[in-house]
């Protein structure tokens, strides 16, 4: 495999109530050997907040960025953050199909955006540019003996028409990630249930509702952990998940982890380095289970050798 | 629900508008609720999506813009991915925030004043400062105690900055926000 | 505006069983269309000599228009391959004399393909508008 | 006489029993005009010659004598008129007696006439690569290949490809067959409406004589063609620049894969028109779509009488 | 020349974006026109005696009528002409609505356009000559292509009548779906029950020559000689003396061949006999799962077989058949519901699709006749239906109605609540569509007396819960989202043209529409037949429909050959090439090309060869035409004169 090398673009999240995403992201990336260059002097996507007020605006605010991609001679920008990615790809397909609508968002930049550039996220880079081949050949602490159930959440792969990524009724990029590096995936039927996204500060109760019935879901499936690949979810989900039990009478206490850390656990970095302290749900028993499950199957295989001797 | 008098109340510019600015055509719609039925915020919306769909199409617009709906979709796309007629659902309703905001009838003003102190954010330094965020969406909406409950949770952590990150360019930035303005200005 | 409305003179030989038919159901269908093609009806596309698109550039066409049934769909089996071989010929070689070959277009249409009739014809007619009014001849004495 | 116009007398001697008449080319009024032949007796093939001013196709006069039985020189070129006619059904091969002549190339009579005045020549000779004029006036000596016709110098067959005798020894090709569309390549160069010009020109000198298509070896329908009997209304007597055109388009196109390059229209055509380069054009097409020469193959078809389901060089039509 | 010109309004079909009466000026300045007039409907009666008048009047000798397409009037006026004396092809139309009024918008250029056709026309005709048919003899065989329903009633009526019918089913027996349903709806007749009688009379009836699993491989020729090549797959089985003891099927030790029969719900033996009431009552091996194909060892039929049946190395066959005329019964198909991602795109064992629960109810079925699930064999007790599953949906390519589903969903239903009685049964649906005799009432029986529940809304998506399966939907009287936990998920999937339709329709030169169901002369006068003369439709072929609609179909293709064949001879078509031995100079070029060899040559009594077109066997392409260097062979009604005429009189106008 040649080496890859791409533009990065972390997200605001990434930087501040995300940062294990972004310090998980970079280290898998480094072993992977894939190159990731920060983006220089990026600035916010816009999110859906832009979106409400105009799409021209819209997608100005995210081509800021697609257009220093440009002057870095890169023809790829990759970013951990759904939200992130949605707004790039939202904004390449809108001026891709409309000339005048290209030309009247390129009025309001300083430099234009001349389409050369693609958004993909960074999963769809382990899952098609790495390849779980690559993957499997960097695990060495399986994740043995745990169940993880896999949360896309809505943007990963939807809508299709402009995600361009994976199935969108039933994804299996982290799925196949997830098996790849050892752990047990059971069938979970909220993949991509949405989470309430950007209303847990304004609309609290529908967050909790919809994050309570992902959870409950997750565990009802026998989950000891849920991957996520976005850091609005990990946020609903891990550090409301104490609102969520107290709003909907639960009493859950389930790890919300990036597929990153997951993946680094397995090339055997250590949940300090992944940063896994510094979630609100505590994966200690997460962490100590995997390790049994290691000490299971070392015995067992001892075992196995010495009965064939 | 009221009567509605069809006679004077329809508005067809407004479907019209719809229309143009989403690209959508609305009469597509038979109104089979599939989009409805996969809506993770039914159970919160005043009106079912599919419903909002109906009312644009009888040119419903003061019911459309003053409704909940609009501004607690969180454009998650279900609609659009499954609609069978291929109406992107989502950014229908996406058009009718931006018109709501135009025309200034947002039913739900704190998630309106939470995108727009979010925007500020982002017109004052090229990237969002959370914490910023956080402290003038409770000061503003007068929900002081808004997840008062996290602060000890995620602080200790070391995560959050308590300084903005000041990007280069941000004049950039901010000009993409003044000459979109003067833009409409200079349209109307 | 009035110079821009002016049609184009362009005329089309429709094999009966596919392409007439399909400009028929384009018809039914109500598919709107540029109004300047007029159309001749033959037995098959076998049948149109590619004189017949000579006689009608020298005649003063501004485009000509050949469509018959895909090959291997036609209704007398073969003819539609001759037509092929020669209309292909006729259309390279008309450029060397000095006649554009977009004036010229030969394409298949089914009877059931009203659609694509449609699109067939505003293709065609805006091909031709853009290429302008066909050049005149005329007679040049060296002396 | 020359030892080969001995051998060609010899070999038509005894021939004559076999035939009606023989075909062979005979002296004219000057050194450099040769004029068919028609031998009927020995006593006619006094007058034999066989140089290189030999231009003319005798295969042209085949198609007014389809029953009869005949006797025919030809050249290289003049050879694939033949085999094409044999193809075509419209002469039959078991009639004939061909007596084959390989060839280095004959002169074009128009490229002499620009380099001297001819009205006076009182002898001509070859001496290797050299040709010799003289007039009561002056002698001039040329460089051959500056005065063969265009045909000669991409000439790929200098040994008929069909004949029953063959007078001399084989010839292998040597000429270069990249120049074969030189004359199609150079007006390609031009813009359209350059060409549209530039034949609309060349046309307008053309008195609608027929010359082009009476000697033309392939065209059969003779008083039949549409040009003269003008039902079907292709054309009109009317003699004005359309009509010009069309006559060579109709040529042109009855003549797609089937026209052996032997360029007697332009020859003979008394406005000195370039229509060879028509005929050329077609060639060249029909060539590069069909992989195709007329007058090569006696069991083929003329390509635009067949078809191939699957056309390998003909893209399905975008359109 | 005296020529009359009619401009059709067409209603306001014409009328409505063409200036008719301009067009009716116009044509009188045109050479030879002598009168000029337009009418509401030249079509009608009126309007074609005013024509007749018109000619014995105006001494007319050429005739013009602009109106709709040739393709639809040209025989009608053709016959109006000819009763008031004129050569039937002394006339020409210009389709100044297809081509004109219905496809143009800006009425100044449609009239513009419509003068230049009508001008075209009149310079056409004035070179018509007349021209007298020949007849020829008519083979009065008859092709069905289908044994389903609506195959079997023409192929009975066709028999009855007394022709011989050659009926071709690509499966090994004839029944169609029909033969696979357990009721039919509103009687809830056993669907076998009636239908097994009919199949019965199809297999004995003396006029019927039997070949199921075999396939049409090419036709060629035109109505009243047709030749038809069969290719008769090989069933390994010689079925000549194959009794359908059904000892093979006992014995084959296969026992996990695809059953097609079944919809893949159960399996079944690698040589089988695809239902008890199948006609012929024959085995045939399927190799995919045969171990003596598979393993090249086995062989245990070919031994137990009492009468030596069984025969490996049987190849495939192709026989020939003389027919006059065609009845195409092809049927439908189902849509494929794993296309359906968000309905689990075919991974959830309890979610079936509509056809697959009627073998579950039949009481032949694998089940025999007992609903339990495919899961874990378990009597359901909450069912849900789900209608339009690949119907009125253009996101899926099927924006169609596939007018039945509405019914069997109802019958289901309500058999459901016969079998299980404590069972409740829901149904998903977005309109109910209920139009025939006794529907209505039906439906509503089963939401009055059995209980049916119906929402009125679409699926969102289907998933797993533990051993349930939820069904999330919407209620959009309502206006909620609405969820069921169901133990059985039932997809009422939509009707899609029948694999292969595309390719035969090639075969047969006839037309389909982009979902491939074939195209009817007139969708409204002409519903049975096609635009090829002598091919006729019948069934779910030309579009989805049920059982009664399909067999009156069949019964109306029939009568339609019945009358085709009442005449002992047919006219040939007259529009045939024509040699003009002044001007042929015998280059053979005709010859060569002539698809049909209907050229020859011969000698003229001057002693010229000249060639010449043999009548009955020309089919009227013009190939020669625009062959021939002289112009001498001329394809009558589209000579080089004609069509030149048309090309000056639109450049010289």
């Amino acid at each position: 495999m040649s080496k890859l090398s791409f533009a990065y673009y972390p997200g605001c999240s990434l930087e501040s109530s995300a940062k294990e995403y972004d310090v998980s992201t970079r280290k898998v990336a480094d072993i992977l050997k894939v190159e990731l260059i920060e983006i220089p002097d990026w600035s916010c996507c816009g999110a859906s907040p832009a979106h409400t007020v105009d799409h021209l605006f819209a997608s100005a605010v995210a081509a800021r960025n697609l257009a220093i991609v440009e002057e870095m001679g890169r023809d790829t920008l990759v970013t951990p953050c759904p939200e992130c990615l949605s707004a790039f790809k939202k904004a390449i397909y809108n001026m891709s199909k409309d000339d005048g609508f290209k030309k009247k968002v390129n009025s309001l930049l300083d430099k234009p955006f001349n389409l050369n550039v693609e958004a993909k996220s960074f999963l769809q880079i382990l899952y098609e540019d790495v390849g779980k081949e690559n993957i499997s050949k960097k695990v060495i602490k399986p994740l043995i003996g745990v169940n993880i159930v896999p949360y896309y959440g809505c943007l990963l792969t939807r809508p299709p028409d402009v995600a361009q990524f994976d199935d969108p009724e039933n994804p299996i990029s982290m799925d196949t990630i997830l098996e790849t590096i050892g752990a047990n995936v059971p069938y979970f039927s909220y993949k991509l249930e949405c989470c309430g996204a950007a209303y847990g500060v304004t609309k609290r109760r529908i967050v909790t509702k919809l994050s309570g019935d992902i959870l409950k879901t997750a565990i009802e499936s026998g989950a000891d952990a849920v991957a996520v690949a976005c850091p609005l979810c990990q946020q609903n989900l891990d550090l409301r998940q104490d609102q969520i039990n107290r709003d909907q009478g639960f009493d859950f206490h389930i790890p919300i982890l990036y597929i990153t850390q997951l993946m680094g656990l397995s090339f055997g970095l250590s949940a300090s380095e992944l940063m896994i302290d510094k979630h609100n749900v505590k994966s200690d028993h997460f962490l100590e289970k995997i390790e049994k499950g290691l000490k299971e199957k070392e015995k067992s295989e001892k075992e196995s050798i010495s009965s064939k001797n | 629900m009221a009567l509605i008098n069809l006679t004077t109340s329809t508005d067809e510019n407004f479907v019209n508008q719809v229309e143009t600015l989403s690209g959508q055509k609305i009469s597509e719609c038979y109104q089979c609720g599939k989009c409805t039925a996969g809506c993770p915020f039914s159970f919160a919306f005043d009106y079912p999506v599919s419903q909002i769909m109906r009312l644009i199409q009888i040119g419903q617009k003061e019911i459309v813009l003053n409704s909940k709906a609009i501004w607690l979709c969180a454009t998650c796309e279900a609609c659009t991915t499954r609609c069978p007629c291929q109406i992107d659902v989502a950014n229908v309703m996406d058009i009718c925030r931006i018109i709501a905001r135009k025309e200034n009838k947002v039913k739900e003003k704190d998630v309106k004043l939470f995108y727009d102190i979010f925007l500020e954010s982002v017109k004052k330094h090229g990237r969002i400062f959370e914490i910023e965020i956080l402290m003038k969406y409770n000061l503003k909406s007068g929900k002081l105690l808004t997840d008062a409950d996290l602060g000890p949770k995620i602080l200790p952590k070391g995560k959050l900055n308590f300084f903005p990150v000041n990007i280069k360019g941000k004049d950039s930035v901010e000009k993409i926000f003044t000459r979109f303005v003067e833009g409409i200005k200079n349209n109307e | 505006m009035a110079e821009e409305k002016k049609e184009a003179k362009i005329v089309g030989f429709l094999c009966n069983w596919c392409s007439y038919g399909g400009a028929d159901t384009a018809g039914v269908s109500r598919f709107k269309q540029p109004t300047d093609l007029r159309i001749i009806r033959v037995p098959c596309s076998g049948r149109v000599d590619p004189l017949f698109v000579v006689k009608a550039l020298e005649s003063g066409a501004d485009g000509v228009l050949v469509s018959g049934c895909h090959p291997r769909d036609c209704h007398y089996s073969e003819g539609n391959f001759y037509a092929r071989r020669r209309l292909e010929v006729l259309k390279r070689f008309l450029p060397f004399m000095g006649i554009d070959p977009n004036r010229f277009e030969y394409t298949w249409v089914s009877a059931s393909e009203g659609q694509r009739w449609q699109q067939v014809v505003t293709k065609f007619t805006e091909q031709i508008h853009n290429l302008g009014p066909a050049p005149k001849r005329e007679e040049k004495s060296d002396r | 006489m020359t030892d080969r116009e001995e051998k060609i007398s010899e070999l038509i001697k005894n021939e004559l029993n076999n035939v009606d008449f023989f075909i062979a080319y005979g002296r004219g009024y000057d050194p450099i005009h040769v004029k068919p032949l028609f031998v009927y007796e020995e006593k006619d093939l006094d007058d034999l010659v066989m140089n290189i001013f030999c231009v003319h196709n005798n295969a042209s006069y085949l198609k007014t004598v389809k029953d009869k039985k005949v006797g025919i020189v030809v050249k290289g070129c003049d050879s694939r008129a033949v085999v094409q006619l044999i193809q075509e059904g419209l002469i039959n091969r078991d009639n004939l007696r061909i007596i084959g002549i390989p060839c280095t190339g004959v002169i074009s009579i128009k490229k002499l006439k620009e380099k001297m005045d001819i009205s006076r020549v009182t002898e001509a000779k070859v001496e290797s690569d050299s040709v010799i004029i003289k007039t009561s006036d002056e002698e001039k000596r040329f460089e051959k290949d500056d005065l063969l016709a265009d045909k000669c110098l991409w000439c790929q067959y200098p040994t008929p490809v069909i004949y029953d005798h063959l007078v001399g020894e084989t010839i292998e090709p040597s000429r270069p067959k990249e120049l074969e569309y030189k004359i199609v390549e150079e007006m390609e160069k031009e813009d359209l409406n350059v060409r549209f010009e530039y034949w609309n020109k060349e046309l307008s000198r053309c008195i609608r004589c027929y010359a082009c298509r009476n000697v033309c070896p392939m065209c059969v329908c003779q008083d039949q063609c549409v040009m003269e009997s003008r039902n079907p209304h292709w054309i009109s007597l009317k003699s004005n620049i359309t009509e010009k055109v069309m006559i060579q388009l109709i040529h042109a196109i009855h003549l797609a894969g089937r026209c052996v390059s032997c360029g007697e229209c332009e020859r003979v055509c008394p406005m000195d028109i370039p229509i060879f380069k028509i005929k050329q054009k077609m060639n060249q097409i029909v060539e590069e779509l069909f992989d195709y020469k007329a007058g090569i193959d006696l069991e083929a078809t003329p390509p635009l009488y067949t078809f191939q389901v699957e056309e390998a060089k003909i893209k399905e039509r975008e359109w | 020349m005296r020529i009359g010109v009619f401009i059709c309004h067409c209603g306001s079909n014409i009328a409505g974006t063409v200036d008719v009466k301009k067009v009716a000026e116009e044509a009188k300045r045109f050479p030879h026109v002598v009168y000029s007039t337009d009418y509401m409907y030249t079509c009608s009666e009126p309007g074609q005696l005013e024509i007749q008048e018109a000619i014995k009047k105006e001494k007319l000798d050429g005739v013009v009528v602009a109106s709709c397409s040739p393709r639809m009037h040209e025989n009608t006026f053709r016959r109006t002409v000819e009763k008031a004396g004129l050569n039937r092809y002394m006339f020409e139309m210009a389709n100044i609505r297809e081509h004109v009024s219905w496809v143009g918008v800006d009425k100044e250029a449609n009239t513009k356009k419509a003068i230049d056709l009508v001008r075209m026309a009149v310079a056409k005709v004035t070179l018509n000559q007349p021209l007298f048919p020949k007849s020829f003899k008519v083979n009065k065989n008859v092709l069905v292509i289908g044994g389903g329903v609506a195959g079997m009633q023409a192929a009975l009526d066709c028999a009855d009548g007394g022709l011989k019918v050659i009926l071709v089913e690509k499966n090994p027996s004839i029944g169609g779906k029909m033969a696979k349903l357990d009721k039919t709806f509103p009687t809830i007749d056993c669907s076998i029950c009636i239908l097994g009688p009919k199949m019965v009379d199809v297999g004995q009836h003396e006029n019927i020559k039997l070949y199921t699993y075999s396939e049409i491989e090419e036709i060629s020729g035109y109505v009243g000689n047709y030749e038809v090549k069969i290719r008769k797959k090989a069933t390994y089985v010689d079925w000549t003396k194959c009794t359908g003891c059904g000892l093979c099927m006992e014995k084959c030790p296969s026992k996990k061949a695809f059953d097609p029969f079944n919809e893949g719900i159960a399996p079944t033996t690698a040589i089988n006999i695809p239902f008890p009431q199948a006609i012929p009552k024959k085995a045939k091996i399927d190799p995919n799962y045969c171990r003596q194909f598979i393993k090249g060892k086995c062989g245990v039929c070919a031994k137990i077989c009492p009468v030596q049946a069984i025969d490996y190395e049987m190849q495939d066959e192709i026989v020939t058949e003389k027919v006059g005329a065609i009845i195409v019964a092809t049927g439908y198909s189902l849509f494929d519901h794993t296309k359906i991602k968000e309905y689990g795109a075919g991974k959830y064992l309890d979610v079936i699709t509509s056809i697959q629960y009627e073998r579950l109810l039949n009481a032949s079925g694998p089940t025999s006749g007992h609903i339990l699930r495919p899961s874990d064999n378990k009597e359901p007790k909450t069912i849900v239906f789900v209608a339009c599953v690949g119907s009125r949906d253009k996101s899926l390519g099927v924006p169609y109605c596939s007018n039945f589903c509405c019914m069997y969903i109802a019958k289901q239903a309500i058999l459901t609540k016969d079998h299980i009685p404590d069972s409740q049964s829901y149904v998903f649906y977005m309109d109910i569509r209920a139009p025939g005799k006794g529907y209505e009432e039906f439906v509503r029986r089963a939401q009055e007396e059995y209980g049916v529940k119906y929402i009125r809304g679409r699926v969102s998506r289907i998933f797993k819960r533990g051993d349930k399966m939820v069904v999330r939907g919407s209620d959009t009287l309502l206006g909620t989202q609405v969820e069921l936990e169901a133990d059985l998920v039932v997809l009422a999937t939509g009707a899609i043209a029948e694999e292969g339709a595309r390719e035969l329709a090639e075969k047969l030169r006839i037309s389909y529409d982009p979902y491939g169901f074939y195209i009817e002369s007139h969708p409204k006068l002409r519903p049975v037949e096609t635009n090829t003369a002598g091919v006729f439709l019948a069934g779910a072929c030309q579009g989805p429909k049920d059982i009664p609609a399909s067999v009156g179909q069949g019964s109306a293709a029939a009568s339609k050959v019945l009358s085709l064949f009442s005449k002992d001879l047919l006219e040939s078509d007259p529009q045939i090439a024509h040699v003009n031995e002044m001007l042929c100079v015998d280059c053979k070029k005709c010859i060569q090309t002539c698809p049909y060899g209907a050229i020859e040559e011969k000698k003229t009594p001057m002693g010229k060869i000249v060639a010449s077109v043999i009548e009955t066997v020309c089919q009227g392409c013009g190939l020669c035409t625009a062959t021939c260097p002289p112009g001498a062979i001329q394809l009558q009604q589209f000579t080089d004169n004609q069509l030149l005429a048309e090309v000056k009189a639109f450049f010289h106008a």
